[in-house]
């Protein structure tokens, strides 16, 4: 069990793994696919005051390692969402995040809104990558004194460093850490060169990193995600200081991976069953393992296979 | 939809240029319709990091046939990782008689699976081929089906009356050429077919799909009114009329 | 031709193309394979004021895109440094550029020595991120103070957007954008999570992105850095402002690149030579080479081979 | 050292788990000394990121043979990116008459080249294997040699007499049991051989290589001179009385 706790309110987990915003949609999209009560809490899609539309051309540009992807966060304001989802939310097998972007001003109005609300039970803010360290404990401070519920900010990659104090002064009883970083590829299909959020492998040391920075500097519990793929990568972030970490991409290159990493952080042993053939038996990952720790120098020790029989 | 793995079982190559793939595919998977299709895995590591589409032309015996170009290299006995099927069946109606479908520059493969439905219920298909998509071999079509072929939408001569005698017709063009070769196309069918029914022209929306589940908000399709759909799910053929294709045609935002 | 001038001096570049700091070595360890007068300038590995010894244990961590790398910056100081590359920096065929690393009052040393020398054509400070850009400022100023040399400053990644007006208001005649990012992972031959620089494919779109932002805003050349392992590569940076481009560990993985960005930079064509075999002709990049564009989505257009004869 | 192509043109699996390649390489690249080696990209990507290590155990008609393990799988005709010969030969005397090497852990493939040259000079060649070396089978070794094996280092029981005897010794281990291995080893021959002569114990330091050339300084060891030497191009034997075996211990700062 991981807690958040906000004065009387409390996020409550029964395992310390989220979905984050972006990756899993806005309530069950995933369900037929995962069994989304393995996770401990679900982050919604982004979700605005306003109504925004998708990007002018959605984007997705493969990358050499990793993916490019900018969607302009469309959802339809946090009304009609709220209309639409709030059924789904009330029977959902794990608590509600919502994810919120937008100024302080529609950010307040959004928390004032969900405060009288019982669907939800905790807010995600999206912590624009523009704004100085002063400026994020305002938008911070601005939304802690409209609700009552426990407040997560989720930190820009490069800025977290610099703003992860101010977050916590503001009010955010825990900070995710960190949100993907934007980059700027091609696009392939139009030839123009774009911008959009990065996700990748690759993402993993960078943000482990920044984990390892904060936790010990800030007086509130770090949620470490970015380029979470495997069990192991959890281990890491929380060696690094993490108390919860939340799987973003990895859902849509290796769904099975959830269920595994859940079942890695909750002791379950997975072996594989007796009779099952080799490709059968995938507990977490024998199509898309890790490689083999290394290798550039001779000479390799010698590994023979198992004895034929 | 379901995630599972798949077996390789049968590699046979119907031209130079495309091999089809006998799949032993999950029971869930064995359920699929034509227009719907597979994201594929066949790497062991995430490079590269997002699935391939596998387009399903043929079942037999619980395992489904898709087609791949040569130029890929698979084995026999391979396993895969296969997620699907993704999107939903091509809304062909049974009392469709004359179904006319259009490959713009694209493999006419994903209309295979739901041309073999309608040839089987006695309906009358014609194939149009433009472009690039003319060196699709006639070898890997049913022989029912009866070929046309242009170099360009424009220097399609038959267009006129193949338009005018379709009870459905299906198109599909790679995007970012999807939305110029379908305004192109309405625009000939509206005047051709005057009161346009409703499911008569439908046209394939494949933008890269990272999720396939509706999840990620990277696949929307802008309707006329106003909403915003994956194509993913509510895909990936559309009703044209009701697709808002000049807000769909992309713009060029740089850095 | 490409050039940055400070008063009096300049850096003359035949090609808008340098080695970075930190691959190609202090002078000419690369010369066996690669052709190095293909390149613009070389950029030494660090040099700081005092000798620094190697990491305690250096680390080499492979990670599902890239490597990580930690080697402490081992060098003998400036002064032994000099003594024992001065003779082949004297007769490289391309402008040597030192970088240096170190305190304010350190870096402003070195530059002062290196004043006296005739060898070196301009200084590359490695800008250190943890400096406020108040900070940079003054260390840039500091440098610029003491040397005629044309100064260049690399930026780290994160911080770059942050600090590169105050880099050229000290005084950079260009700046490099950007340093590659620390991260943390675990060592496969120790088990401990350990730190270290960031090397890969998925660095480019991250330089690009800030390529792109710094161009419009700063009055001096932006020289691109990070990731760059293809002709192609080159392009988009150019096309988001830079002047010239630095290359890093591309060299490691394909030290042909070098030539093959090189003559792609000045136009070269590069085509199969009468007779090759395939498996020959390699003008840059069959065997590493980038994936065909994209393809997540059906249905793939028709591409057949050509007709068989 | 030179960077080339080379090709795939035999591939005979000489154990259950140990394969041999005949490697066609470039003109340059087939004078090989025992104890160089090849740092090779077999991927069409960048992923892995860096190069493996090869080890040439053969040369014929200007063909190099390296050993992998059959767990890797290579095609004949398979063209692959070579940088090498990497760092130095291993420093065989003309004089020695015995030699003797010790795979702790390790492959002993590393000292097949020069144990060739040692027996044409009808050198006498000892073998041990401790550990999981000892799983190396004996059908990949020259008959000649003299095979020794244990458990570990402290139940190699004949180690004082062939200590005693050897006129050269090399040690392989790899990292991170490297140091503590030629620790224990170096302290057993300075017990033994009191006045040990330069040129008389060698031990093996295969750190990852980046770069191959000297360049990344991510190789570097340490020696008792204060200097610190690139093992691509130094090494990769080094005299263990000249290498600063407690400097190279690795730390364990955290993150
Ligand atoms: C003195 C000494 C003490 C030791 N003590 C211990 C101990 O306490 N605990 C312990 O676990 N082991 C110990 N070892 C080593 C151990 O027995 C094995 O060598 C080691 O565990 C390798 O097996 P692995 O499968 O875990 O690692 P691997 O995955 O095989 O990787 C380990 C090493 O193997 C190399 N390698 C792996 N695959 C390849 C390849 N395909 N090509 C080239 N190189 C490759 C890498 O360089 C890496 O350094 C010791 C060895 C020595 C000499
Ligand atoms: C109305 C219309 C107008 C057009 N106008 C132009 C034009 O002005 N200029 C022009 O260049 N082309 C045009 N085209 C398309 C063009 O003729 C080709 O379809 C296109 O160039 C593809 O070839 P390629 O090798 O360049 O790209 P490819 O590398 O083949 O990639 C292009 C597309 O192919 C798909 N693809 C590639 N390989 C695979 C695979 N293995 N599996 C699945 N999908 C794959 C990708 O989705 C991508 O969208 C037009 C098409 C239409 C319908
Ligand atoms: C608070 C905030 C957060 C954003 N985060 C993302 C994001 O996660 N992914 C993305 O693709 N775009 C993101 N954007 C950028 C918007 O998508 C982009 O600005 C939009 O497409 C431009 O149109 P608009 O500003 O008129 O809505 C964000 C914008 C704001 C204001
Ligand atoms: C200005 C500066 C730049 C640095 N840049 C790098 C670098 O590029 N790569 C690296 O591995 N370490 C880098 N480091 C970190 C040092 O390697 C690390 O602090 C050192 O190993 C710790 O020992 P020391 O500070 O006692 O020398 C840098 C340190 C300083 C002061
Ligand atoms: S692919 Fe993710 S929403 Fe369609
Ligand atoms: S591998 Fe780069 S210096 Fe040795």
């Amino acid at each position: 069990m991981f807690e958040i706790t906000a004065g009387k309110s409390a996020l409550r987990l029964n395992r310390p793994l989220m979905g984050a915003s972006g990756a899993f949609g806005f309530a069950g999209e995933y369900s037929k696919l995962i069994d989304l009560s393995l996770l401990g809490a679900l982050v919604t899609n982004p979700i605005s005051l306003k109504p925004r539309r998708a990007a002018n051309s959605t984007r997705v540009v493969p990358l050499d390692s990793g993916v490019l992807i900018h969607t302009g966060l469309p959802n339809g304001g946090i009304h009609k969402m709220h209309r639409q989802y709030a059924a789904r939310w009330r029977t959902s097998p794990i608590p509600i995040v919502m994810h919120l972007i937008g100024s302080a001003e529609d950010l307040a109005e959004c928390a004032t809104f969900l405060d009288q609300q019982s669907e939800i039970a905790s807010i995600e803010l999206g912590i624009n990558d523009t704004l100085t360290a002063r400026e994020v404990r305002t938008v911070v401070a601005t939304v802690r004194a409209r609700t009552q519920l426990p407040l997560l900010a989720k930190l820009p990659l490069y800025q977290a460093v610099n703003v992860a104090a101010a977050a916590a002064d503001g009010g955010a009883d825990a900070l995710v850490v960190a949100a993907p970083p934007r980059g700027t590829a091609r696009d392939p299909l139009s030839g123009q060169l774009v911008g959009g959020r990065l996700y990748g492998t690759w993402l993993k040391p960078l943000a482990v990193r920044l984990v390892g920075q904060l936790a010990p500097r800030v007086g509130v519990p770090i949620i470490g995600c970015g380029g979470i793929h495997h069990p192991d990568d959890v281990r890491d972030f929380f060696e690094a200081g993490a108390k919860a970490v939340q799987l973003d991409s990895v859902v849509w290159v290796r769904p099975d991976m959830v269920a595994a990493i859940a079942n890695a952080l909750s002791g379950a042993e997975l072996t594989r069953a007796a009779g099952a053939l080799a490709d059968e038996w995938r507990p977490y990952g024998e199509t898309a393992e890790r490689r083999t720790p290394l290798i550039v120098a001779p000479p390799p020790p010698f590994v023979p296979p198992p004895p034929e029989i | 939809m379901a995630h599972g793995q798949a077996i390789i079982e049968r590699i046979r190559r119907v031209s130079a240029g495309i091999q089809r793939l006998e799949l032993a595919v999950e029971p869930a998977q064995q359920i699929i319709g034509g227009g719907q299709f597979f994201l594929v895995r066949t790497t062991g590591t995430y490079d590269p990091y997002l699935r391939e589409a596998w387009l399903p032309v043929g079942l037999r015996d619980g395992a489904v046939i898709v087609e791949r170009p040569t130029r890929y290299e698979y084995a026999p006995n391979q396993v895969i990782d296969v997620l699907g099927p993704i999107g939903k069946p091509f809304p062909l109606r049974d009392s469709t008689r004359a179904l006319l479908l259009i490959a713009y520059e694209a493999t006419p493969a994903i209309f295979l699976l739901m041309a073999q439905s309608a040839l089987a219920r006695r309906a009358a298909v014609t194939l149009v081929l433009i472009g690039q998509a003319c060196r699709y071999p006639l070898e890997a079509l049913p022989s029912a089906f009866e070929v046309t072929r242009a170099e360009y939408h424009e220097t399609w001569h038959e267009r006129q009356q193949q338009i005018a005698w379709a009870d459905q017709i299906f198109a599909v063009a790679p995007p970012p050429y999807d939305v110029p070769a379908y305004l192109r196309l309405l625009e000939d069918v509206q005047r051709i077919r005057h009161a346009m029914s409703a499911d008569l022209l439908y046209g394939i929306f494949q933008p890269p799909m990272p999720c396939g589940v509706g999840a990620c908000q990277a696949c929307l399709v802008r309707l006329h009114n106003g909403e915003e759909v994956p194509a993913c799910v509510d895909g990936i053929a559309f009703d044209l009329t009701r697709v808002n294709l000049l807000q769909n045609l992309p713009d060029s935002t740089g850095v």
